[in-house]
Order: C-alpha cells, then sequence, then structure tokens
C-alpha cells in the first residue's frame, strides 16, 4: 500500500460537478478516481453523482463514466468488463458509484448476481442515508430515528423505526474476495481500501459512509467532521471481509458521545435524550456482536 | 488549472452528437453557489495538502509548497477551512 | 450450406453464431429458453468463441448488453413475455444509447391470465421503445434475420437495436426444414462492429448522460432519423444477403397475390402462411383475395402499405393483440397510414391467436368472407357470445 | 398433404418420432415441406402429450394444432379408447402400441414394449412404433428414415434405432 496524500495523482477525473457544496458523496467520487486513476470506466446509476456530473453540455468526467438505470449499476458493470474483456482489451477497472437506495434497495439484486458471478468489478456504494436525489426520502440504510420526507417526525411516529440495513455484512455473506467500510472522514483509510480493492481479480465492494449536508442538515462545512464523528461515537465501523476474515481497522477504546453526533443534525431533531439513549444501547450491543465477530476467533 | 471550457453552441443540430455521449466538457462555473470564498494564508500553510486531499471539488491543488485555490469551481463550502490543522484558511464573504 | 431440421429457436441461435457476438447476456424464460441453451452449448463447444453472462434478471441481461455494447462489443440477447416486460426500462435506454444490440424475443401473452402460449401483446407493448421491430415467418427467416440484425443495427446511419420476434412455439419450437450456412459461407457478410460511440480508454467519454429541455429534442430527432434510416439499410442488407446465400427478401413488407386483389388480410409472423394457404384456396374459387405481411413494424412501412392497397375494396388487420380499450396496435398504425394516404375503404380488425389459441384455415376464410362485408371495426375471432 | 398425430407420455419420445417422420420427409425431396411440433406448455414426466407431424409440399402454412389425421399413433395404449376415431380422417389408420389384440381393421397393433426391451434395452417405444407406422404410411420407405436418424439422434443410439424401426417393420401386423 503506497497511496497517501503525497502519492496520489494530482489530476482531477470528477471536476466541475454541480453537487451541493461540501458533499461526501462528491468526495468519495473523486478520490476514489484519483486513487484508480484514468483508467477508471465509472458506471453510475440515476442518482445525485450522476444527476451532478452528466449534465450535457456539461460533462464532468475526465476518464470514462456512463449512467446505468437505477436497478441496473452492477448488471451494466458486468457488461462493461464482459465487453471489454471480450474484445481483448487490459488495464483498465470497472468501479460502480451508487448511493444507499441504488444500492441496498433497487440496485441489490444485480449486485448480489455480479458477486455470485465474481465479476472483475468494483462497487462503490456512498452512503449518504436516503434518497437524496429525488427530496430526502427514506432508503433501508436510513438510519434509526432519521427524519426524511417519508418518515416524517411527528406526534405520532418519530422518523423512520427501522434501523439501518447492513450491507457490509450482506455482501461479505456472499463470500466476496474483498469487501470493507469507510468513511469520508477517514480518507487515508478509504484510499487504502480503493488501492486494495482496485487491485483485486473479481469482485470487490467498498461501503463508504459519506454524509449529505442537506439531507442531513449540517452545514457544508462540517461534512467531513460528521463523517469522522459517526465513527468515533461508534454508530459507524471501519472494517474489512478478505478470504473470510472479518477485519476491524479500527476500535475505539472509548467512544465519543452519541448525543453530540445526534444533536448537530437537523434530521435527529426530534429525538428526545431517552431515544438518543435508545440509539446508544443499539450501538453498544452492535459492537457486542462485532468484538465477538472480529476478536472471538 | 482547468482548460478545457468549451464554447460551442451545442444548441444546433449539428453541433450536438447523434448519441448521448461525448467527452469532458465544461461550459459553465460554479463561483455562482458561493457565498464565502476560502483564502490561504501562505505564511502560515505547511503544505500538509488535507485541504486538497477532502475538498469534494477538487478545486485545490498543490503549488509548491502551499496550495492555490481555483475560484471558478470553488463553491466555498468550508470544509478546507475546517480540516487545516495550521489555521492557514479562512472564508471571505463574496462582495 | 447444409439442410438441417431445425426449431425456430435452434435456428436462430445460428444465425446468432453466424453473427460473431462477443457478448451474450440472457436470463431464461419460456418459450426463449431453447435459444439460449443451444447457444450456450455453442460456446461450450467452442464454436462460439463469445462470453455468455448468466445474468440474475431479464433487467440485467438487457443492462449488462448495453454496457456490453457501450464498450464496442457485439452483443445479443433474448427474452419473452413477462422477461420483456420486466427488462422495459433498458429498452428506450438502448435506443437512446444508440446502442445496436440484436434481440430475439419469442412473442408470448402477458399475464394476467397467466399464459406461456404465444401472442403478440409483449413486444407490440414496446413498440415504442426506439427499437427496430421484425417478425419472422418461419424458421428458416429466423436465422437469415439473426444475421441481418446485426448488420442494419450496426451501420452506423441507424445505430439502433434490433428486436426480432419469433411466434411463440408455433415458430420457436416448430420444426422444419432450415439451410443452414457454414461460417465460410458467411465469412465477410457481417463486417466487424465499428463505431465511435463507445467508452475507450484512449478517448474516455461521458455517456448515457442528460440533456435537458434546451437539447433532448434534437437527440430524440436524431434518434427518430435512426430507425428511419433503416429502411434504406434494410433494402441494401438483403441485396447483399442474396448475393451471399441466394434468398431474396422483400424489404419492409412480403405480399402474395396482392396485384389485382380486392379483399387484402395484413397480417404478421407466422399467421402471413396461413393466409397464403387459404388466399390460394379462394384464388380457386375466383376469389379476388390476398396477403400483406408486416415483415418490420418499426421502421413502420407507411409508403409500402399505400402502394399495396390501391384498389382494394376491403382491407382486414389480422393481428395477435389488443390495446385494451382500443383496437390491436398495428391495426391503429395501418389506418394511420392509410388516413394519411386519403385510403377510405373499409379497414377492420381481427384480433385472434391470444394467449396462444389456433388460428386454423377456416377463420381465415371466415375474415375474408366477413371482409365482404365492407365494414369497419374491432372483431374478436372465435368468441362465442 | 398428410397428417400424423402422436399421443404419448412424457418421456416416452412422441415428438422425437413426429420430428424424425417430418425431417425424413424434407430431407427425402427438395420440395417436400414438413412441420412437427409438439402440444405446447410445461414438459412433466409421465403426463399425456401429444406431437404433430405435417408433411406436404410447397408452402405449408397451418400451424395449428391437427384436429384429424391421417395416422394417429400411441405410444401408450393406456391412452387409446374409442374417442381415438374421433380424430382420424376417413380411411384413416391407428397404430398401437400394445400387447393386446384389437379387432378393427382400422388399427395397427405393434408390441412395441417388447421390440424396444430386446433391440434397444430401453422400454422406449417411439422410433419402434414409428417403423410400425412405415407399413401403412407408404409415403417414405424406411431407408427415407436413415439420414434424419443420423441427422436428429446421437450417434451412440442412431444405429439400434435404425435396427429397431426395421424389425417393427417387419413385426407390424
Amino acid at each position: 500500500m503506497s497511496v497517501n496524500v503525497n502519492t496520489l495523482r494530482e489530476d482531477e477525473y470528477f471536476f466541475g460537478h454541480k453537487a451541493c457544496a461540501g458533499c461526501g458523496g462528491a468526495l468519495a467520487v473523486r478520490i476514489a478516481l484519483k486513487v484508480i486513476g484514468p483508467n477508471a470506466i465509472a458506471t453510475i446509476p440515476a442518482g445525485c453523482m450522476s444527476a451532478v456530473g452528466f449534465n450535457f453540455p456539461q460533462l464532468c468526467f475526465k476518464n470514462n463514466a456512463i449512467i446505468s438505470t437505477f436497478a441496473g449499476t452492477a448488471s451494466m458493470m458486468t457488461g462493461i468488463e464482459a465487453g471489454l474483456k471480450a474484445l481483448g482489451k487490459k488495464d483498465y477497472k470497472v468501479v460502480g458509484f451508487a448511493g444507499d437506495g441504488g444500492t441496498a434497495d433497487i440496485g441489490i439484486q444485480a449486485l448480489s448476481g455480479a458477486i455470485d458471478r465474481n465479476d472483475d468489478v468494483l462497487y462503490i456504494c456512498y452512503d449518504n442515508e436516503a434518497y437524496m436525489n429525488t427530496g430526502i426520502q427514506k432508503s433501508s440504510l436510513t438510519p434509526f430515528g432519521a427524519r426524511t420526507t417519508t418518515t416524517p417526525a411527528g406526534r405520532n411516529i418519530k422518523g423512520n423505526q427501522k434501523v439501518k440495513k447492513n450491507m457490509f455484512e450482506i455482501v461479505a455473506a456472499h463470500g466476496i474476495r474483498y469487501c470493507a467500510t469507510a468513511s469520508i472522514g477517514y480518507l487515508q483509510d478509504f484510499m487504502n481500501k480503493v488501492e486494495k480493492a482496485a487491485s483485486i481479480k473479481g469482485t470487490s465492494y467498498i461501503h463508504v459512509l459519506a454524509p449529505c449536508p442537506t439531507g442531513w442538515g449540517i452545514k457544508t462545512d462540517e461534512c467531513v467532521e460528521v463523517a469522522k464523528e459517526v465513527v468515533d461515537c461508534g454508530l459507524w465501523y471501519l472494517a474489512e471481509y478478505e478470504h473470510g476474515i472479518y477485519r476491524l481497522n479500527r476500535r475505539p477504546r472509548e467512544f465519543t458521545d452519541v448525543a453530540h453526533y445526534i444533536r448537530r443534525q437537523d434530521r435527529f431533531k426530534h429525538l428526545t435524550d431517552t431515544e438518543i439513549k435508545e440509539i446508544a444501547l443499539q450501538r453498544d450491543a452492535k459492537w457486542q456482536l462485532l468484538d465477538k465477530q472480529y476478536f472471538s476467533k | 488549472m482547468i482548460s478545457d471550457v468549451n464554447e460551442k453552441d451545442f444548441t444546433s443540430l449539428k453541433n450536438i452528437p447523434f448519441a448521448p455521449a461525448y467527452k469532458h466538457t465544461l461550459v459553465s462555473v460554479n463561483s455562482g453557489f458561493r457565498t464565502e470564498k476560502p483564502v490561504c494564508n501562505r505564511e502560515k500553510c505547511n503544505g500538509c495538502f488535507l485541504c486538497y486531499l477532502y475538498c469534494p471539488d477538487g478545486v485545490i491543488s498543490k503549488d509548491g509548497e502551499s496550495i492555490k485555490i481555483d475560484y471558478d469551481y470553488c463553491k466555498g463550502c468550508g470544509i478546507c477551512q475546517k480540516i487545516c490543522r495550521k489555521d492557514a484558511i479562512h472564508m471571505e464573504k463574496e462582495r | 450450406m447444409t439442410k438441417e431440421f431445425l426449431s425456430g429457436n435452434e435456428a436462430f441461435a445460428y444465425g446468432v453464431k453466424l453473427s460473431r457476438p462477443h457478448v451474450i447476456s440472457a436470463y431464461p424464460i419460456t418459450p426463449q429458453t431453447t435459444v439460449v441453451e443451444k447457444l450456450a452449448t455453442l460456446v461450450e463447444r467452442g464454436e462460439l468463441k463469445a462470453d455468455f453472462i448468466h445474468v440474475e434478471s431479464e433487467h440485467s441481461a438487457l443492462s449488462a448488453a448495453i454496457g456490453a455494447s457501450a464498450v464496442g462489443a457485439r452483443t445479443f440477447t433474448a427474452t419473452s413475455s413477462q422477461g420483456l416486460l420486466y427488462m422495459a426500462e433498458c429498452l428506450p435506454y438502448a435506443a437512446g444509447g444508440r446502442f445496436p444490440i440484436v434481440m430475439m424475443n419469442a412473442n408470448r401473452s402477458t399475464a394476467l391470465p397467466w399464459n406461456i402460449y404465444g401472442d403478440q401483446r409483449d413486444s407490440l407493448t414496446l413498440l415504442d421503445s426506439g427499437w427496430i421491430q421484425s417478425y419472422a415467418k418461419d424458421a428458416q427467416e429466423a436465422l437469415d434475420l439473426a444475421l441481418m440484425s446485426f448488420y442494419i443495427a450496426e451501420d452506423k446511419r441507424v445505430a439502433t437495436p434490433v428486436m426480432v420476434n419469433l411466434d411463440g412455439f408455433t415458430l420457436t419450437h416448430t420444426y422444419e426444414a432450415v439451410e443452414v450456412p457454414s461460417d465460410d459461407d458467411a465469412e465477410g457478410f457481417l463486417p466487424d462492429y465499428e463505431t465511435d460511440n463507445k467508452l475507450s480508454l484512449e478517448e474516455p467519454k461521458n455517456m448515457a448522460f442528460t440533456a435537458g429541455p434546451d437539447t433532448n429534442t434534437e437527440f430524440k430527432y436524431k434518434e427518430h432519423l435512426g430507425v428511419l434510416a433503416a429502411r434504406d439499410v434494410i433494402s441494401e442488407c438483403e441485396g447483399r444477403f442474396e448475393k451471399y446465400f441466394g434468398r431474396k427478401y422483400t424489404g419492409l413488407v412480403e405480399q402474395y397475390r396482392t396485384e389485382d386483389a380486392e379483399y387484402i388480410i395484413i397480417t404478421l409472423g407466422t399467421l402471413y402462411k396461413s393466409v397464403c394457404e387459404c388466399v390460394d384456396k379462394l384464388r380457386d374459387r375466383n376469389q379476388k383475395v390476398g396477403c400483406l405481411r408486416l415483415r418490420y413494424l418499426r421502421p413502420f412501412p407507411k409508403a409500402e402499405l399505400i402502394e399495396a392497397l390501391k384498389g382494394v375494396k376491403a382491407v382486414g388487420v389480422l393481428e395477435k393483440d389488443i390495446s385494451f380499450g382500443n383496437e390491436g396496435t398495428v391495426y391503429t398504425n395501418v389506418c394511420s397510414a392509410l388516413q394519411q394516404s386519403g385510403f377510405n375503404q373499409p379497414c377492420s380488425n381481427y384480433i385472434a391467436g391470444l394467449g396462444g389459441r389456433d388460428v386454423p384455415l377456416s377463420d381465415i376464410e371466415e375474415i375474408f368472407s366477413d371482409l365482404k362485408r365492407e365494414q369497419n371495426g374491432v372483431h374478436f375471432v372465435g368468441l362465442e357470445e | 398433404m398428410y397428417e400424423i398425430l402422436w399421443h404419448g407420455r412424457g418421456g416416452q419420445g412422441a415428438f422425437t418420432a413426429a420430428k424424425l417422420l417430418s425431417a425424413a420427409w424434407t430431407f427425402k425431396a427438395d420440395e417436400n415441406k414438413a412441420l412437427a411440433f409438439p402440444s405446447f406448455g410445461p414438459e412433466r414426466r409421465g403426463a399425456p402429450v401429444r406431437a404433430f407431424s405435417r408433411l406436404g409440399s410447397g408452402s405449408l402454412g397451418d400451424r395449428s394444432q391437427i384436429k384429424k389425421a391421417d395416422y394417429v399413433v400411441f405410444l401408450d395404449d393406456t391412452l387409446f379408447d374409442e374417442h381415438a376415431y374421433e380424430e382420424l380422417k376417413e380411411n384413416g389408420k391407428i397404430i398401437l402400441c400394445t400387447k393386446e389384440k384389437v379387432n378393427d381393421a382400422r388399427v395397427l397393433c405393434i408390441d412395441g414394449q417388447k421390440i424396444a426391451l430386446d433391440i434397444l434395452k430401453r422400454p422406449i417405444t417411439n422410433t419402434v412404433v414409428l417403423g410400425a407406422l412405415l407399413k401403412v404410411f407408404h409415403a417414405i420407405k424406411i431407408e427415407d428414415l436413415k439420414p434424419a436418424v443420423q441427422k436428429l439422434m446421437s450417434p451412440k443410439i442412431a444405429d439400434i434405432n435404425l435396427e429397431a424401426i426395421r424389425f417393427a417393420y417387419e413385426e407390424a401386423v
């Protein structure tokens, strides 16, 4: 592993896009492409990144990039890879960038199929925890308690009542060669994982948490900070799965205050102290399992 | 650093490609997104390049021991200012 | 060239094999399965060098085909009925991207009620998806259309995907003699696929992008021109085909004894030969009848229809389809063309063969005698009140 | 035009027999045309199935199922009853695979099961009954079947099936 801020390619491949200021997803895409380099072939479904990147005649990718159907990120990657292989091309990496809805909801079937076939592609899910492009609707990766436009917080229901689906473990359960979680708050870790995943022959998957200032109700300059805090407070974890083994990249000895993380975001504004305690308890239960899963071996 | 702003007229039939496929093209800048702009104090900057790394728009580039900001495409999000450990970047109100 | 005894699906598979696709992606559905089974066997035996992708759904089948086509690979897929509807989103996508994918569709009824048998509800539902659509009359034409469709789709003037339709079971699963060209016979007929409309490591592109109100009409107009350009290219391709293989095709329509006909049935697919058989029978009884087959529904053979129907007393459109609340889709298309030409003879619509119901010659004879009543209207054939 | 209707059970090879007959007809002469198709639907072992051979010259247009046939063939006598005659054209013949005797000039019986077990070592009666059919259906000769069998059956079983066809042709009464 050699990629870092000094060795990273200085060329920009995702430039001039119309993402909101302070967009976590745009940062994830930009960094991943800089790690992979000019022979990355980006496949991006309908969603924020395609909406902000491909507005003819304002086209923001310097490498090859194509919009797929919403459900078809992984299957289009499969086809691109098969086509290039059949044409005898070498030295390219097909990389997908789909959001949480595009991955965990509508695109999960195609993703599962690609992993099952072990197609030589890298799938990156940039998770901003709701359908942001259509105006902040709940996805299956929206966390418990979050307010979205389809899980409004009122007197009767306090936002989203379901806990976040665990895509990382779902993907790992396929027996995939390599998958990992990441956060744009820890870019060195993310870059390491992209570099590693891109070097793998076969399907690899990275799930990178990428806050959306607009949807989460934070200031544009807080995006990276919040993405770091979600790891530090234990509500997100940085891990890898390779050759059947789970590894935790970061095990905070002590978690920072969940309430601080929650209180700074408008989407959780309605939560009471009791409910925030409930979230902290969910976190503790999850970590008990994680500790067992990762350290008992 | 961005040089391929394209002035071609993309509204006439003959200039529009037959299929939705075209090279990297920029016809409009993003400076209008901004109400504040980041300004770097080169004296304080130690060239750690964290701001370059964390910029969602890739508008910060390395410039010797310090950095350079492309104000055509900077949206003024302020992430660079927050990430800077040397307090070398401050935000200035746009007129 | 060897004479084989093949089903429509098997014949089509040989046509695909002769076209040398790089990538085949497909998901099984009755009655399409045997075409992809045959191709998988040919790949396994090494007779066809293609990457066969076992996708997990029809949506992925066409999505993967688009991906492969978007890097310049020759690509084939096949489906039917619910599968075609499941991939529906990807159809205009492939057409708008100008990706010359060839797809075989085994025409089959659509649920509900569930039914696996042949009718044309599936493809006609998607007539407006931007694809060229052709309908084969027998297994020989199925093979030949497979080969010709790649030629037409990949022509730079066209750059449009082609859907070749085979009547479910009555063509896909019916065996008959077929002349199968050898690889040597086909050598040179279909040039390698060359295009600039692709993702390329040398010249990277942004593809399948958004075009707002300012430019959208221009893209759609060009797409429309692409389908229209297929008229000339089909004709050129058939000329070339005849030189290579000796079989002659007749463009967007095929006609049988229409020159002096007073009553003509317009139909598509395998029903054509049934109607022709009936025409012979009635001609023996001195009835001036004829048959016209729409080989292609997109581009629509407007000019050919107008020309062929000059001087007739009445026309019937026989199709295995109904656009609920209106009339048969083919009928709508035919009437529109005729109306624009000032044709004002009666034109009626006969809906038959839904859900695989047999259309025996006796039914067709009845349609011909009904035509003589010279009335407009929509009739469901064989419906007992 | 000749129309032949085949009755069998899933797995007995009725459709293969229909294909062999139609293929033999088309390979016999250039002007010959033939269709072979099964009663379409899900394939289930043991379930009653039908298959159709339609032979003619020039163009064969009609792809609809055969309602009345020149020859109705039963690969399995449990499928045969008096309704069989309703599917028969005037002067048509029934070919019945059975150990029994049927006292009707319209019915040709063959103990196909025995011949199949003797020669093919398997109770698959389709080619045996095809041989018996040729006893009464003279438009196709035994030797006409050879190219069809060789093209449509795997080399491993082609010769032995031709032998079974020949034997059944001699045995049929």
